[in-house]
This record gives structure tokens, C-alpha cells and sequence, in this order.
């Protein structure tokens, strides 16, 4: 079993990481995106590619450093804490993890790219509303030697700002995964408007070009190479979605030491007191989920499925249960827009759905554990 | 007492009155906030049905059916009111006419006003014609009510009121408000307290909304500056607004309870979500168990506002134990919507897509739990009040 | 819609019945009881036969009090409170229902015996760990003019002491209701030795005799005569557990108000506080689904099913949460078997499994609201 | 450090070891309290395999297997530990001797107990030759664990030792005690405690089992008349038991919280659930969903007691933190076992019925959120030590 408490050097990262972030993306500055109306700061973008970040999952002879998903979980939940918006999750994980378990002199010249935040990906892989890749309808004609793609796409994050897309089809005789620009013609994106501000797009295929060049693996055997850029992702997501609740809980802990009703404050009250407990009683057992899957990604890729489901699992039960009690005990106050912790309980629904909700992660987890 | 024959005989004129009146539109459909009809100057009817429907009842007192006919309304006795309820229901007709004029200051002035009170502000909220607000939280006092700071000084024939509201839902579109004033800055913090009448067109007062989490703008803050508030228009005796007050709280958590099935029109929840999921999709597991206990909690709820109505009728009211009804079913109205999200899904997640408002009325929802007291408020005087418990 | 609040009769009832078992059946009788290994007073059975509790479903042309089902279910609330110890279900409520659904003769006479207390029944359905009537296994074979039944019963309740047995087994073109001594040649009873310490009982029938006259209702089809019964038991069952959860929250708000702690009654705890009242709320929920079966049963008992699902399902519920907060705010004092908030927890554990439990009650009400 | 070579090394000789020396009756099952091998001069081995497992295990010090060579253990570090679990997890072995000298009195001595008081006491628990109870609770002091009445009165070389203890665990089967007695009365309440250790067949100790709802009688009361305690008998200094006790708590939490797991033998819960169902039963919604959120916290929980245990390695011990797992432990277990209890139907209502200890097992788990500090304690530790809410 490995070994659950952070390195000195996960420590670190992380410390260098929220100096970083409470300097230049506190929630102040997701606020004052989403009041622009933008989901991308290309900007800081290109700062966390020269710190590192964009490359954490390249390979180091391909120009990233290489640091591993538990600190591709580290680097996430840190900026969960403060709900930063960044291609991190679609470009520097998943796409990184897909591009990286194909050895070929494309997938690594476009691993360099994304070490230096010169290209941004997005995952079109959900159909319905629910994730469920197995069912994949989408379809890839054989037309020569290539394809032709055609079907629709939905909550593509990051889909609508993305450089390049990782698109999920149906090819003869299995799911074939294509890595295609995203200015390609046939292919029409619509900005989704998200509840959480962030980019998401349905995108429509309409007999989109695909050269034999464009699969990323091999035909007919997507889930090579998609399942561990999948599961990589659900990782970082439960750490993003960890660090949110310990974001959304410190906001809360701390409304309560200060909001003062019937004469005292709010956090003299007991019945308070045991649910702030019991919710970070909650948050603990998480953390040790969240830094599980990502040791098991690092150590044991092949057998890290039940791991990586559960960190998800508990991730979107403790956050749901974060921000409802955060938005509970600050009150009115909490409604208003004009206070940030209704922003984590919008980004906590969007990622409890994203890549597989408790239900397909909790049943994940019961497949694997015999019933 | 009526006979079974008169009651079964109001049931079919009633019915017969509602298929030639109700219009088609004003049926079925999932009920939401956005689809009420407010009435009031500033109200932009959604439809001519809308407005038909609201009119035609309001001419046979069906907007407030159990309300006195010389008020505005139809006089219906509970018996009526429950076959009342049945027919609107086996149709699905929409309530036609929602404010907190019926729900909270109606009930108030039957109680506490003067004949001449019932009779001059009454039927105008019946008709639709003018909408109220509430005007209760300050800044400083939320759950602690009673410490309202806004101040109304007696200068002979009126109080000048000075000071500001928060959560005024609706402020912005209503024509008046009702609020809680300190009259009596020496009394016990509840004992100087008047229930206030105030025209929002009067020179002074100011409302602007508060951008909530949901994007919706229902609450407001409202100021008031030099207000002049004639003495007339007061309810129940001056400095004790607070029993008026806690008369209306009552009637509030009821309305807000809904008794677990508020907005949703009477519809099981699972076959909203089944609605929800799309076209070859199971629930799952989880979601599905969630949802029937969901489903067991709401129509034992429901089941709870109508025994406490019976008992009303009976003579002996709810008093603290609706904190219960108030508790429970603005926490089920939450889980309903958690659920709803749910199964949504990744639809769920667009303000405005395929799924409309979901996501702007489950975010509202979490306002349920705290406004006209929040859960823990309800809790603690459950325990205080009913159980005896604490100090 | 019914009307829910209680009539003066039924309140009256209700006290008569509490100044009766405050004095015959505090939970010390039912100690009492257990202590010397018995599960049946036979004294209070025909005392409250005398009050007309036996009878209370038999019409007056047999001799019954005739009261209805709202009326059987507030005697089981009452008796529930204090824990009582009674054929009351089995006979009164199940059996009764049963045998008044057949019009005959014999039907008749049977009602006149159960209204006296002269008789006690007991129904044996179950015969795996879970109540399913529609997988009945056991077989009746037509044999001349009668049948000869074989098979296993199991969690009978009531049946190890019972005169007659209602069973229910498969014949030709569906299942049959069979009622019988309990003491007929072939039957063999094995007494459970239940947690609640109340009768049970397997019972092995081993190609007993049985006549067309031994038949309740028509060949084939028992549910006609079952159904009914089966739903007024669970009704009752229902109130019962209502009672008996007031019961224990009584027991925990006294002890809550007497027992001190770090200097202060346990009482002057909010967080306690909160759970009492939530469980408080909790209760008078289920309240409003107790009456409201009743009623049904009462005044439209074709379609009653889902408010009786419903009654059972919050019943068992509402038990569980009382019993285990019960146990949880008595603290160590409360895992004695010297206190009496242990035997709550233990009947509402089989109160919850007998004539089936929340999950199977759950599905009833959601397959009838459609889902 | 140890090298990677090392370990495996440590691993294969360990794996032979086991091999050779667990009794194939002392694998698999489902572990429950009854089968514990508790030791002691009054145990009785329920089988011969269960008596040579601990003295063989005894032999290699594996029955504390992270205590110091010299005091009956095997001296593993952490990393060893770990192997030392997977490799007895993996022939599903169960533990050769468990006991509250080992669980507590132990890591109580380890830490407080001077290197006489180690050699005397820790290898005859090691051996499973003397067995522990423990002395806190009374029947005043229960939660508030501080204000113990029991009273030793300073006689020179002795205290004499008079008062009543409560839910003293197996105490009619313990060879010795050890008890929080109050030596100074006039000190404030946490400063007039000392931590004595009494043997239990000196003159003046009377104990008898307490009857619980479970039938079981692991609880006793003991009573101390007049008992002599000699001077070396303490743990730690006069008067500061009460660091004794705190340091112990900690341990005692983490036993009592076992990860989530404790008794489960690390079993999937919907495995058990499946076979308790019988044949052709299939879980029912309500069920599956509980059970599969009962898994996931299960999994989750006893992973966060692996992090703390590495965390101690790492020299960050967790403190008030254990709070957390002794509250989350005992109340998983406790839903565990209703799960159990359900899915075991009306075969797990009958005393030792065709699902055997069930019904007792279910009703002593609810035991676990009150011994050693309530769960309400260990929330208000939480919230006061770790949030720094309250005055």
C-alpha cells in the first residue's frame, strides 16, 4: 500500500502553488472574468505553463516536468480552493495522459505544445446528458484512408476555446479516438452558458475530415489510450472538487466566528459546531481518498480504476455536502451573488457531473469490490 | 354542516365552471416560479390566458377561495376547499393568482384588522390589482427578527420612518409593503415594534434588487427616508407588531412549505425524472433510491399541511409546530431539486438550455430554508416551544 | 380527501385505551413478560376482548365492536407506546380482515370467536428471509375433495402458540388462503427465539389434510381474501410502530431533561436539541400517513395500497430513527438491558422486516406514483 | 530506510512464515467479536488452533508486531507494518491475539512507563498471558469523563483505593485494571487524577457483568473497597493521569473505530449482503444504494486511518484529529450492520438464529458511538480543538 502522507516535495509544490494563486487567481479573479463574460485567461495560461503546470504530466524529453498525477492532484486542488479557471483538467491531464501513452513522434511533438501552453485540448466524448463513453454513437466512415466524422457532441469542456479536440467515434469494430483541430472544416461549436462560467461547448461534426494522421492510437481500440486519460482526469477533478470543499468550508468556518446573531456569534451554537465537525470529518476522509488514486496513477496505472472512482465518489458527495451547508449557515447573505460561496456551489454541480456523477462511480466502485 | 348531496352538488357546477373556464394553456405543465401569475400595476401578464384565467376566477373568488365573500373572495368552508383543491388538481389548473397579499398580509388583516381595513385592501389583492411585499429582515437582523432597527418617530397624524430592508422579495414589482417599524426605541426589543402599511409610491422610499446566486433578482433592498406613514395605516395596536408578525410567520411557513411539493404541481418526482433522463436511460441506483424516499417524505408531508388544516378548521391551530411543516418541507423542496439536477444532468448545467430554468430554480430553492426563518430557527423552537427543551 | 385530524370517539378511544394499558401493560409488563420466557398473557387478551379490541374489526352481527380500521390502528399506537404483548394483529386486525371478506357461515362463526377472545390466529405466508405472498412455494395437491399441503413457513408471527393458521400456498391456477387448527396432524412448530422476544414461529406442513371447507374465499384465488388482510395489518403494524416511536422519544426528552453532564442537563445541549426536534418533526409526519390509511381502509378500501405503503414505509423509518437516537442519547446506560430503550430498538427492528419492509413498501408507493 | 530489496525480502520470508504457522482454521470467515482470541489466565481457546496461532505468532513477537523486541514485539517499522497487514490480509488471517493491554495499556506504557515498568508489564501482554481492562468511566462521569470520584487516599507506600467503576469491558475476565483514581480532591478536576494499575484479585475488587441489550455481558461494574495499591503501580506522574488518559483516548479511538472495517475482515459489504440475501434475491433498490454509499465511506474511512498511521511515521501524530476517525468509524459500522441486519431479514431477528451472532453483533455495534467518548464528544473536540468554534 502506498504510502498516504504528501512528499516534502508534494508540500512544497503545493506552497509555491497557493503563493502563485492567492496572488494572481483568488476568487476576485474568477469573479471579474465571469463579469467579463470569459471563460480563458491566456495569461496566467501561459504563466502555469512556465511554472510547470501545463507540463506536469510530459514526459521530460518532450520539454514538461514530468511530476505525476498525485501532484497533477496537488496542483488542482489548490486551485479548487479558489475556483481557478484554467485548461488544466482538459489540456495538462487528460490530453497529456492520452498523448502519452502513444509512442509516436506526433503525440510527443504536440506533448511539447502543451508543455509550453502553446495548444489547449478539449474532450468531446459525452453524447446524452450523462457520461457514458461505452455508448458512443458518434460515427467515423471509412472513406479512403481516412474518415469522415459526423454527430453531435455535448458538454465538450473547454470545448469552445480549445486549439484541438479529442473526439470519440465509432469506427467498424470498436470506438476509435481521433486528435483533430478544432477549426476543421464541419465542424460548428456553440458556447454552452454554463452554470459555473467556465467554457463548454455542444459542438456538431458535419462530414469532418479525419486522416489516418489524426487517431490517436490505434483504430478500433480508443480505450488504450482514452481510459487513463479519463481516469487521470477524474483524479484531478476529485482533487479540484477536494479543494473546493476545503475552499467553501474555510469561507464557512470562518462566517461563523464572525456573524454575530441574538447576541453572540453564529459559531457558539452547537448545532452548528457538530455539523461544521462532522462536515470536516467528511473532508478529511476525502483527502485520503483524493491522495490514494493519485499514488495508485502514479505506481500501479493498470489497477488504479477503483481507486480513482472512489476518490470521485467521495469528492462529489463532500462537496455537495460543503456547499450546502456553506450556503445553509451564511444565510441570506449566502443567496446573493455579490458573495463568492454560491460560486463553489454552482462549480460543485458542474463537476459532480462531469466525467461520471457519485451514482456511475459509486456503482464502479461496487463492481469492483464484488456486487 | 353540509350534506354529502350539497357538497357533491358544488363539485360538479365547480367542475363544469372550471372545464368552460380554465383556459388550456392554464393546465398541466411543471409549475415554477417564473410561471406564477403575481397580479398588481407593474405585473406583465405571459399570456392572454394568463390574464383570463386570472380574471375569471377572481370574478367568482377563486383567487382566495377561503376568503369572505364581502372581501373578495368565495366563502369556501374546508369541505369545499378540499373538493376545491381535488378539482383543480384532476385537471392540473394553475393557481391563478399568487402573492403575499393572499398568502401573508390577507391572512393577517382578517385576523387583525379593522372591518374598514378588511374591506379597503382586500379586495384589490383578490382582483389582482395590487401587490404586496414584505418587509421584515435588516442587514443586521436576520434570523433575530425581533431586533429590527428601522425606526418610525410619532409626529401626531403619522411616523416618520426611517431605516432599510433587506430580502424584500419582489419589492421592485409590488405597490405596497407591509413592515415591521420600531415605534418604541425605550420597550423590550418585542414590545416596540409596529406592523406598517407603506404605499411604495410614497416620496422616500427606494427598492433596488439584490443579484442572487439563481441570477434571478426576487429580493430586494428597500429604503426608506422620511417616509410619512399616516396613522391609519397600521395593523393591530402600535408597539405590538410582533404578535401581528408572528401571527404572518405562521401563514408563511406554511406557504413556503408547500408541504413538500411546492412547485411541482402534485407530479411524482420519479416521473419527473424519468422525464429528465432522455430516451433509453435507467435511473440509477442511487438516484433512483433517493428519489422514492424522496417521493415516501413529500406525500407524507403533503399529507401533514392538510391534517394541520383540518385542525385549523377543527379550532385548534398549528401555532410553533408549523415551524415543523416550514422545516420539512423547504428541506424536501431542496432534495426534490437536488434530484431534478441530477437527473438532468450535463442538460442541467446551461442556465436557459434544454432544460430551462432547473438550474435558476434549484439555486432558489436554497433561499427556502432561510427566508421566514431559516431551519434552524424552525428547529429551535420546535425544541424550545414543543419540546421544552433548553434553558 | 379524508379528513386527518382524530374524531372525538377515536380520542376517546385512545385515552380509554391508555388508562387501560398504564395500569395492565407498562413496558414493566411486557419486562415481566420476557423475563419469565412468555409471549402471550392470556388474562389481558380476553380483558381486552371484554373492551371489545378483539372485536374491534368484527361486525355487530357477529358480536364485534366494529370500529374500523382508523380505530384497530390507534389501539396499536397505543399499545405500542408501552410495548404491549397481544394477538391484536394477528387476530384481531389480519385474521379478522380475512375471514370478513368471506361471506359464509362458517366465516362468521369464526369472527364470533375472535371477537370473544375464544380464538387467536396467526398467518403463515413468508418463507424466505423476505416478505414476497406472489413467490409463494408451498403446494396444496388436490386430493379428492380436499388438498394436502407441504412445505415450510418461517417467520410466523404469533404462530407457536396460535389456535389456527392462515396459509397460503400455490394450487392449480394460482394460491390458495387455508385455514386451519394449528394443531392438525402434519404440523410440526418450531418456536423462534425472537430478538423482541414476541411469538414466532417456523412451522413444517407435511402433506397435511385439508378440506374444501378449510378453503377461505375460492380456490385459487386467496388474494381477494388476502389482499385486504394483508393491508390492514400493515396499517396497523404502521400505527404500531408510530406508537411505539413516540414511545421512545417520550423516554429520551424525560431522560434528555433529567440527565446531567459537564455540569448542565443534556437538554441544554443544541446539537441534541436539533436531533430531538428533527426527530420530533419526524414523527408527526408519519402521524398524518397513519391516519390517512386508516381512513382509506375505512372509506375506500379498494385503493388503499399506496397510502398503506406509504404508512408502513415512513413508519419504519421514523422507528428506526427514534430507536437509534434513543439508544445514542440514553448513552451507556441505554445498552442495558436493565433500561427499557433497548426493547424499542429490538421490536422495531421485526417491526420493520414483518409484512415488508421500507425498501419493498418504497417501491409500492413509487410504482404507483408511476416510476 | 529500508531498501526496496529489503522489504520484498521481509515479505517473502514472512509470507513462508505465515504459510507454514496460520492454521487453515484461522483464515477467512467473517471475524466477530465472539471469535476474538483475547487471551489472559481465564481465556478459553475455542479451538486448538486458535491456541497455537497466538503462541506461535507470540514467539515472533507478531502479535505486536510494531512493538520493541525487548518487550515482546517484532519491532517492524511502518513500511514492514504495512507488508506485515497486506500478507495477513491476503490469506485472510485473522489476528492471533487482541486485547486492551495491546490496544491500549501498551502504547500507554510505551510512551509514559519507565523501562522496569516495560520489561514488567509489556511481555506477558505480548504473550497473551496477562489480560487488561480498563477503569474510567462511573456512573456521574460518563462523557465527562474528568470528574472520576473513585478516590485513593495516600498511605505512605499505598493508596487506598475506594469507589465504582462502570462499563469496565470484559473485567470479569481481566487478570488486571487500569483506572483513572482521584488522589488529590482538592485539585481542579483534570489535576487530582492518577493513573493506577490494580491487580484484580487483591482483596477488596468485586466485579459483575452488566446485561446489555445484545444479551451479551461484556460490560461489568467493579467495585473497590478498601484496596490496596502499592506506590509503583502508577503510570506516569501523581496527579497528571490525566495525560495518561488523554494520550490513551487517542488509541482507544482509533481501535474502537477501525476503520470503518473493524470487524468486517475487510470484506466487501455487498458480498455479505449478497449472501445473506439467499438464493434468486435480489438487492432491492433502497438496500443496493445504502449499502453501495456504506462501501464507499467504508473504503475511504479506513484508508484515512492508513494516512494517519503514516502520518505518526512520519512524526505528525494525529491528535484531536483521531476524534474524526473514532466518529466516523463507529458510526459506519453501526450502519454496517442495520445494512446486515436488513438484508438478513427475518432470519437475523431470531438469537443465534440461521445467521448466527447477527442480531447481537448489530445491537453491540451501537455501543461503538458511546465507549471511549461519545461521537457528540468527539464532534465537540473537532469543532473546538481542530475548528476553534466555541468560547
Amino acid at each position: 500500500m502506498a504510502n498516504l502522507v504528501m512528499t516534502e516535495d508534494e508540500t512544497m509544490l503545493a506552497d509555491a502553488a497557493r503563493g502563485f494563486l492567492d496572488k494572481s487567481a483568488p476568487v476576485k479573479a474568477f469573479r471579474d472574468l465571469r463579469d467579463a463574460g470569459k471563460t480563458h485567461d491566456a495569461k496566467m495560461w501561459k504563466e502555469m505553463a512556465d511554472m510547470g503546470w501545463a507540463g506536469v504530466l510530459v514526459p521530460e524529453s518532450a520539454g514538461g516536468s514530468d511530476m505525476g498525477h498525485a501532484a497533477a492532484g496537488v496542483l488542482a486542488h489548490e486551485m479548487g480552493k479558489t475556483l481557478v479557471v484554467s485548461p488544466f483538467l482538459s489540456t495538462a491531464v487528460i490530453a497529456a495522459t492520452a498523448l502519452r501513452n502513444v509512442s509516436d513522434a506526433r503525440a510527443e511533438k504536440a506533448l511539447a505544445a502543451i508543455a509550453t501552453g502553446d495548444v489547449t485540448y478539449a474532450l468531446a466524448v459525452d453524447e446524452t446528458s450523462k457520461f457514458n463513453p461505452e455508448a458512443t454513437s458518434m460515427v467515423a466512415t471509412r472513406e479512403g484512408n481516412g474518415f469522415r466524422l459526423s454527430g453531435k457532441k455535448t458538454f465538450v469542456v473547454d470545448g469552445a476555446l480549445a486549439d484541438r479536440l479529442l473526439v470519440l467515434a465509432k469506427t467498424d469494430d470498436g470506438l476509435t479516438l481521433f486528435d483533430i483541430p478544432a477549426d476543421r472544416a464541419g465542424i460548428t461549436r456553440n458556447a454552452q452558458n454554463m452554470i459555473d462560467a467556465r467554457d463548454s461547448a455542444r459542438i456538431d461534426f458535419d462530414n469532418v475530415e479525419a486522416t489516418g494522421e489524426d487517431v490517436l492510437g490505434q483504430v478500433d481500440s480508443a480505450m488504450s489510450v482514452l481510459k487513463p486519460a479519463i481516469e487521470a482526469g477524474q483524479a484531478a477533478l476529485a482533487a479540484e472538487m477536494a479543494g473546493l470543499s476545503a475552499g467553501a468550508f474555510g469561507m464557512t468556518v470562518a462566517y461563523l466566528k464572525e456573524r454575530k446573531q441574538f447576541g453572540t456569534v453564529i459559531g457558539n451554537f452547537q448545532a452548528l459546531q457538530h455539523r461544521a465537525a462532522h462536515l470536516w470529518c467528511e473532508i478529511e476522509v476525502t483527502a485520503s481518498a483524493i491522495v490514494n488514486a493519485g499514488r495508485l496513477l502514479d505506481e500501479d496505472p493498470d489497477n488504479a480504476i477503483m481507486a480513482v472512482s472512489l476518490a470521485k465518489a467521495r469528492a462529489t458527495s463532500t462537496a455537495q455536502l460543503a456547499v450546502q451547508e456553506g450556503v445553509q449557515m451564511h444565510g441570506g447573505i449566502g443567496m446573493t451573488d455579490a458573495y463568492d460561496i454560491g460560486f463553489y456551489m454552482k462549480r460543485a454541480r458542474v463537476g459532480a457531473e462531469w466525467l461520471g456523477d457519485y451514482g456511475y462511480h459509486a456503482n464502479q466502485v461496487a463492481k469492483h469490490r464484488g456486487f | 354542516m353540509q350534506s354529502n348531496q350539497e357538497l357533491e352538488g358544488f363539485r360538479v357546477e365547480l367542475r363544469d365552471w372550471l372545464e368552460a373556464n380554465c383556459p388550456a394553456e392554464m393546465r398541466g405543465g411543471e409549475a415554477s416560479e417564473s410561471s406564477i401569475c403575481w397580479g398588481g400595476k407593474n405585473f406583465e401578464f405571459a399570456s392572454d390566458a394568463q390574464r383570463d384565467w386570472m380574471e375569471r376566477a377572481a370574478s367568482k373568488g377563486y383567487t382566495v377561495p377561503t376568503w369572505p365573500v364581502e372581501y373578495g373572495g368565495a366563502g369556501l368552508n374546508r369541505a369545499q376547499e378540499k373538493i376545491f383543491k381535488e378539482e383543480m388538481d384532476r385537471i392540473g389548473a394553475r393557481s391563478p393568482l399568487d402573492s403575499f397579499g393572499i398568502w401573508m398580509l390577507g391572512p393577517a388583516l382578517l385576523h387583525f384588522g379593522s372591518h374598514e381595513q378588511k374591506l379597503h385592501y382586500l379586495p384589490p389583492i383578490a382582483r389582482g390589482e395590487i401587490r404586496w411585499c414584505q418587509g421584515y429582515s435588516e442587514p443586521g437582523a436576520g434570523s433575530d427578527l425581533a431586533s429590527v432597527q428601522t425606526k418610525g418617530e410619532d409626529k401626531g397624524d403619522h411616523w416618520l420612518v426611517n431605516g432599510q430592508k433587506i430580502w424584500t422579495s419582489y419589492a421592485d414589482k409590488a405597490d405596497w409593503i407591509f413592515a415591521l417599524i420600531r415605534t418604541d426605541r425605550e420597550a423590550p426589543k418585542h414590545k416596540g415594534i409596529s406592523f406598517l402599511l407603506i404605499n411604495m409610491e410614497d416620496a422616500g422610499v427606494e427598492t433596488r434588487p439584490i443579484k442572487l446566486i439563481s441570477g434571478a433578482s426576487v429580493f430586494c433592498e428597500t429604503f426608506f427616508t422620511d417616509v410619512k406613514v399616516p396613522k391609519h395605516q397600521i395593523v393591530g395596536t402600535e408597539n405590538r407588531g410582533w404578535d401581528v408578525a408572528k401571527y404572518l410567520l405562521t401563514h408563511e411557513r406554511e406557504m413556503i412549505s408547500g408541504g413538500g411539493q411546492g412547485l411541482s404541481g402534485g407530479r411524482a418526482l420519479g416521473a419527473v425524472l424519468n422525464e429528465s433522463l432522455g430516451e433509453g436511460q435507467e435511473m440509477e441506483t442511487t438516484l433512483r433510491a433517493d428519489a422514492m424516499r424522496c417521493e415516501v417524505d413529500a406525500l407524507a408531508t403533503g399529507l401533514t399541511l392538510e391534517r394541520y388544516k383540518d385542525q385549523a378548521e377543527a379550532g385548534t391551530g398549528a401555532g410553533d409546530a408549523s415551524a415543523m411543516l416550514k422545516y420539512m418541507g423547504t428541506e424536501l423542496n431542496k432534495q426534490r431539486h437536488e434530484l431534478l439536477m441530477a437527473a438532468g444532468g450535463s442538460d442541467a448545467l446551461e442556465w436557459d438550455g434544454p432544460l430551462g430554468n432547473r438550474p435558476a430554480d434549484w439555486l432558489r430553492t436554497k433561499a427556502n430554508s432561510i427566508e421566514g426563518g431559516t431551519s434552524e430557527v424552525m428547529l429551535s423552537i420546535v425544541s424550545r416551544r414543543v419540546l421544552g427543551l433548553g434553558a
